[in-house]
């Protein structure tokens, strides 16, 4: 006997109509103050307190979240917003979620159901008129969840960083900005390149060939085009492809072409760890981030080394950077010398570039607004 | 096997681990999702991927222990009418988890500036609860919704949900984002919804990008990916210079705004002017008597910093619009970039439109010119700026440039016969 | 009738015996204080009081010279140092001569004897200590004196230069040091690539390949090799190459290899110039020069255009900079953008760097001995 | 024909010109080599290329009418046992200028530092009057001693007269420099010879160096040039760092030593310490009360400024030595490169030996791997350093670099099987 059909299966289909305009998700005040703001200030970690030209107030409360959610906490973060928050609520690029209140006294209650329903810690805020600065949430990748070619997890070693740097989230104890970020491999879906600390998933192995693999999935051109150091080049009797190990670095690049020739390795996979990117073009230029540690171990489900290895770096720069100081302009005033002195961290020749295929232009090309007219 | 309110969980002592700890977990949302969406189906709810949490805690327990994952390549899934949008996903472990062997990624295309109501919020929890795994990511990397895991064969009738979101009772649709070869979905930050420092409106700008190029967003037909980013100010939140192709970052050209009684007012309140703003200035373009603080605006390089310290004190000037960079991408093939300039400033009210103009023209010499998974910035590396300034219409400009170049290896081409 | 043989044409060669030493050609006063030097102070432009440990003391007194000396006058030069010198002088590393006193008496005397025999201006020293520095020689190459792939000359235009900022020169008038090289093509035999101020021959034309001329005198596989490019390719039936025009930046690498292929063209060969190199690790790191333009036609004998925008560009640095900034340092605080608007400058899209061997990877490089430890 | 002192000159209107004006002239010392080598010949002196200068003057006319060299690519020209320091020049116009149809450059290898006794340089002067045009360069780019054109004939009595130049008067003979792929002349500034800032002998290594390595020096066997350069500290005024592939410069790792009473009295003298100093210091490492003056040695970089600007007050440190930096060199092929470091410090009694054990290692690797026309610093960049460091022995240093790399594409060779 068959199913009957849902109207879901039955409808016309409907393309191109787009995303819902903003207009009709803002909330009322935000709406009628729309490019109107005055000023802002910050009300205590967490929260901010934005005055429109019209003298109209909105209290923006800011709360952590795992960006991993099942619906149920959504529809639990909906409830809260429906009720304090007029049925309105905002994410922010780092995950963190939104409400807005008009009325100040009921922030506490809203950060303890908060807390109480679904577990979000308020913070993730800095108050730049006093130098006192929040850690803000982990942007980062999907890694073992859902992802195919990932050199380690995300969600869970973003979980034990937070877990560690907890309170540096929920207060105002940092001298700057600090943006971290993880990607699950190099291919760097999260914003790894240019954050304060980086994590980033390195595999260290060469791909094993599976030839058979290889000729019934794999379309060998764009298989052999997707090397970036040109260490692969078709086998065209056999159908395959030939890998030079000398050329190779592991970038994963050719799986994601080819399932034929996975690169994952459980005990040599792991994280690099980079520092110093930013892009504010406050006081200091947009800067790539660096790497400080070539690999460090996979080490589920908390992986201590790296946990212990970004605490290290954020608390050593948070001890010895002046205010406003972020990372990248902290070690351009006190050196690279002595970032790795203070920090423990051993420079070794794996941390001097050789990557052949940026061009050397790229290095004049100005990467921020800030000029002079 | 352990049981919570009365439903059976895996045995996932490794995950565990991460439900430990104030920071919240996401081990725990999607041990909710199973056991809710459970209930639910007891309840007498139409759960059309019963098990598709529970089946995710397995394969992750099992990638914690083995360090590896247990997802395979993607074959080409879709909806009707669309080439991207939906990633195919697959478990290796058909047999052991069947309930999770289709796990395919729906990207939706959020709202600018991810402000919601909760009556859309709750259409899609609604929807998805139908059709898929329950589990989402507010939001992906690009800034898509992220609806994490369904089968092949309840991808349109989601797709349809979303479409026809109102009733679910959602104010409006949602449609599909970005995927493979296309235009991602633009994205924008929060600019003049709740920012005083947003020099022109992004949310409105991002929104008519995205309606203007919803072929280009829906039909991959370039060389790789293409991303637009929305910043209102030159702090760029959203980080558009590292994370897009073409990325607008607002800013301004005339004179930065003083209300010298707030100077004081800060002053008096306890912030260090001096110490705080004129020795952070970086090219030294501000003094500060301790009555009136001064600004040499042509040293001024509006990187933000004496804004941001006293907003109420501060403003952008007035004649505001933005600047262009062009190319930002992460590493493959060439290497990480953060996009550089392009255009050094177009005025607010000609920004959308230039843009267009700016977009098409390189869309069109891009698919013309570009390699098979060459970004556009690795393109103008490639073929040198002198030729893309003149793609995109576009006089040299020295704030396009740290610096000149340091060799007198130019081409004239135009001498040769 | 067969002439008689020179004892040079008879003689047993002798090879690999290798330079004077040093110690040999070294004053008595400097020899005797040699490693020990206590201080020096500068008397007036030109001339440095060395003063050892042992409280002896030299006067170190400096002229510029044209680089290319006939033997006559370099013998008027021995003439000088055996009455006021004891038989000993000294020439820098940029082509000026020292002679060494111990009688600061003789210092006038010398430099009214060294004028009117040689011509030479006494000067080209600076005085760190005051902030007041002198213009020194400028280190340039053959041009058409001597070499065979020259875009333009090199002494007729240094000559030119120096005419025109000769009180530079003598006297102590400008703010920090400044050094001017010149190179007649882009091989750069001169310092030009870390100046403060340098002027390069360029080509602006493709070479015009002259296929019989290739075939009798050229190899050609070293000939396509040479070009940095990838431009040439070998033509093998026709024993020739073959040039893409789009690719040849004109550098004449080939004419090197290759006399068959001329770079030369009269109208549009002329001089590039670059601002804001400097080796020294004081203050500011090591910088290689920077294009700020791009072609100013060849123009004998005097250049009047290359003249006027060294000179311009001299004149706006000296202006504008503060005690102790270079080029590279003025430029650094002033902005690009000002610099192009201060000397009136055109930047154009020439200037934008597209040249792609040079690889990334150097950037990291550490080029400075600036450690800290 | 103008005539002067009896000699009859050609007709130069273009090089007149540069007959005028305050500076120096070379035209005036080309004509008085035309006209004095005439006279002496006339005087009886033996003059084996009569009427080079006037030769000279003539095509340089020429040059300067049509905007064109007339100098013609260089065969192979040598001296007896040496494959190098003789330029090969011919003159295009052999017909209308026979007197320097040959116009060959033989380079000298200069004394460390360039100091002369006057017997040295007259006895060169006279054999150069015989043997040669009577032009020089006082000196060439390298830093030999340029002896400007010859016929083939004359180049190897020339030599044979420098090789036994005692005949002459000098108080030793002097030998030819380098040239082509080997190693070229190295040279030092004037070092401990006259300068207090010299952390190492700088004339002492250049020598050694030079007599070491005469071999290398006067035959060409390598993939390109290589060149030696000794400055005394980081103030580099020979360019070492530019324009040498192995650069040593003389710097210090313990503190500066300071005479606090001659600070004191620069200070009295009108020195402002605080602005000409302490605001100079790059890295903020340096104090002063108006009475003394501290330098944070943790923090100070050696850059020299400070010392430079109060000589008798200041001195670079005890524990003396040099950087080694590696790669200097101009344009062609792979762009222009100042050197970089290789080894961050060297102290000085260990610094010859060392850098010959450096030099030997280098050598042999770069001849080995280097392609045609390859300089060692473009080796460098082709193979990595890491690769590059295993040939000279060294571990990787965070002095070797500005900043560590931007990407995670790092060689883990040592892990394939």
């Amino acid at each position: 006997m068959a199913e009957e059909k849902e109207w879901e299966e039955t409808v016309e289909p409907k393309t191109d109509f787009g995303p819902p305009h903003y207009s009709i998700m803002l909330h009322p005040v935000i709406k009628n103050n729309y490019g109107k703001w005055k000023y802002h200030e910050v009300v205590r970690p967490g929260v901010i307190k934005r005055v429109a030209e019209s003298g109209d107030v909105i209290y923006v409360v800011r709360f952590g979240s795992p960006r991993l959610l099942s619906i149920y906490t959504v529809r639990d973060l909906c409830d809260i917003a429906d009720k304090y928050s007029d049925g309105y609520l905002r994410f922010t690029s780092r995950h963190n979620v939104e409400f807005f209140l008009t009325d100040p006294d009921k922030i506490e209650d809203l950060i303890k159901e908060v807390q109480e329903k679904v577990g979000f810690p308020c913070g993730g805020t800095w108050d730049a008129t006093k130098g006192e600065y929040g850690l803000t949430n982990i942007v980062h990748t999907q890694g073992w969840v859902h992802c195919h070619t990932p050199a380690t997890d995300a969600s869970g070693i973003v979980k034990a960083v937070m877990d560690e740097l907890y309170e540096y989230f929920t207060d105002h104890k940092l001298p700057a900005l600090c943006r971290i970020s993880l990607a699950c491999c190099a291919n760097m879906c999260g914003a790894v390149h240019a954050s304060d600390i980086s994590m980033v998933g390195v595999h260290r192995k060469v791909p094993k060939i599976d030839d058979d693999a290889v000729r019934r999935t794999c379309e060998i051109p764009s298989t052999v085009a997707a090397c970036p150091t040109g260490a692969l080049k078709p086998d065209m009797k056999r159908k395959t492809v030939i890998l030079d190990k000398d050329k190779c670095m592991y970038c994963g690049n050719c799986y994601t072409m080819c399932p034929g020739m996975p690169i994952f390795d459980p005990e040599n996979d792991g994280v690099a760890i980079l520092v110093g990117g930013k892009l504010s073009d406050a006081r200091y230029p947009p800067q790539l981030s660096k790497v400080v540690v070539p690999w460090l171990p996979n080490n589920p489900p908390r992986w201590p080394e790296v946990v212990q290895t970004v605490k290290k770096i954020l608390e050593t720069w948070a001890a010895h950077a002046e205010k406003y100081e972020r990372v990248a302009e902290w070690i351009h005033r006190i050196g690279w010398e002595r970032f790795f002195e203070l920090t423990g961290l051993e420079f070794t020749e794996k941390l001097i570039e050789d990557y052949h295929r940026t061009p050397y232009l790229y290095t004049t090309f100005r990467t921020s607004a800030a000029f002079r007219w | 096997m352990p049981v919570v309110d009365g439903v059976e969980l895996p045995e996932t002592p490794l995950l565990d681990e991460l439900e430990k700890g104030p920071w919240p977990s996401f081990v725990k949302e999607i041990k909710r999702a199973a056991i809710e969406q459970e209930k639910a189906m007891k309840a007498g709810k139409k759960i059309k991927l019963p098990g598709a949490a529970k089946g995710l805690l397995k394969v992750l327990e099992l990638s914690y222990k083995e360090k590896r994952t247990h997802w395979k390549h993607g074959g080409i899934v879709a909806v009707y009418g669309y080439g991207g949008g939906v990633i195919g996903r697959y478990c290796d472990l058909e047999d052991k988890v069947p309930e999770v062997w289709h796990f395919h990624t729906m990207r939706i295309n959020m709202p600018a500036g991810w402000f919601y109501s909760t009556k859309a919020l709750r259409a899609i929890c609604d929807a998805w609860e139908k059709w898929g795994s329950g589990l989402t990511n507010f939001h992906g990397s690009t800034g898509d919704i992220i609806l994490l895991g369904t089968r092949t064969e309840h991808l349109q009738p989601m797709a349809n949900a979303l479409a026809y979101l109102e009733k679910y009772g959602s104010p409006a649709p949602f449609d599909i984002g970005g995927s493979g070869s296309d235009l991602r979905t633009p994205s924008a930050c929060m600019g003049p919804a709740l920012c005083e420092f947003a020099c022109y409106d992004t949310l409105e700008a991002c929104y008519q990008f995205t309606m203007r190029y919803q072929d280009e967003l829906h039909r991959p037909m370039w060389p790789y990916k293409f991303k637009i980013k929305c910043a209102g100010c030159p702090n760029d939140c959203v980080a558009a210079k590292a994370r897009s192709d073409f990325a607008i970052i607002g800013t301004w050209k005339d004179e930065i705004q003083i209300d010298q009684e707030a100077v004081r007012e800060y002053a008096k309140a306890g912030v260090d002017i001096e110490k705080q703003v004129v020795k952070k200035c970086p090219t030294g373009a501000i003094s500060w008597d301790g009555n009136e603080l001064k600004i040499d605006n042509k040293n001024c390089i509006r990187c933000m910093h004496c804004i941001n310290v006293l907003p109420k004190a501060l403003k952008p000037g007035k004649e505001r619009g933005a600047t262009i960079l062009i190319g930002g991408k992460a590493p493959f093939l060439d290497g990480a970039i953060i996009g550089w300039v392009a255009v050094p400033f177009i005025p607010a009210d000609e920004l959308i439109d230039k843009c267009c103009e700016l977009l098409e023209a390189i869309w069109d010499w891009w698919d013309e010119n570009g390699k098979f998974r060459e970004r556009v910035g690795e393109l103008i590396w490639r073929v040198g700026m002198q030729e893309f300034l003149k793609v995109i219409g576009q006089k040299a400009d020295v704030r396009m440039v740290y610096a000149p170049r340091n060799n007198p290896f130019i081409f004239w081409r135009e001498l040769q016969e």
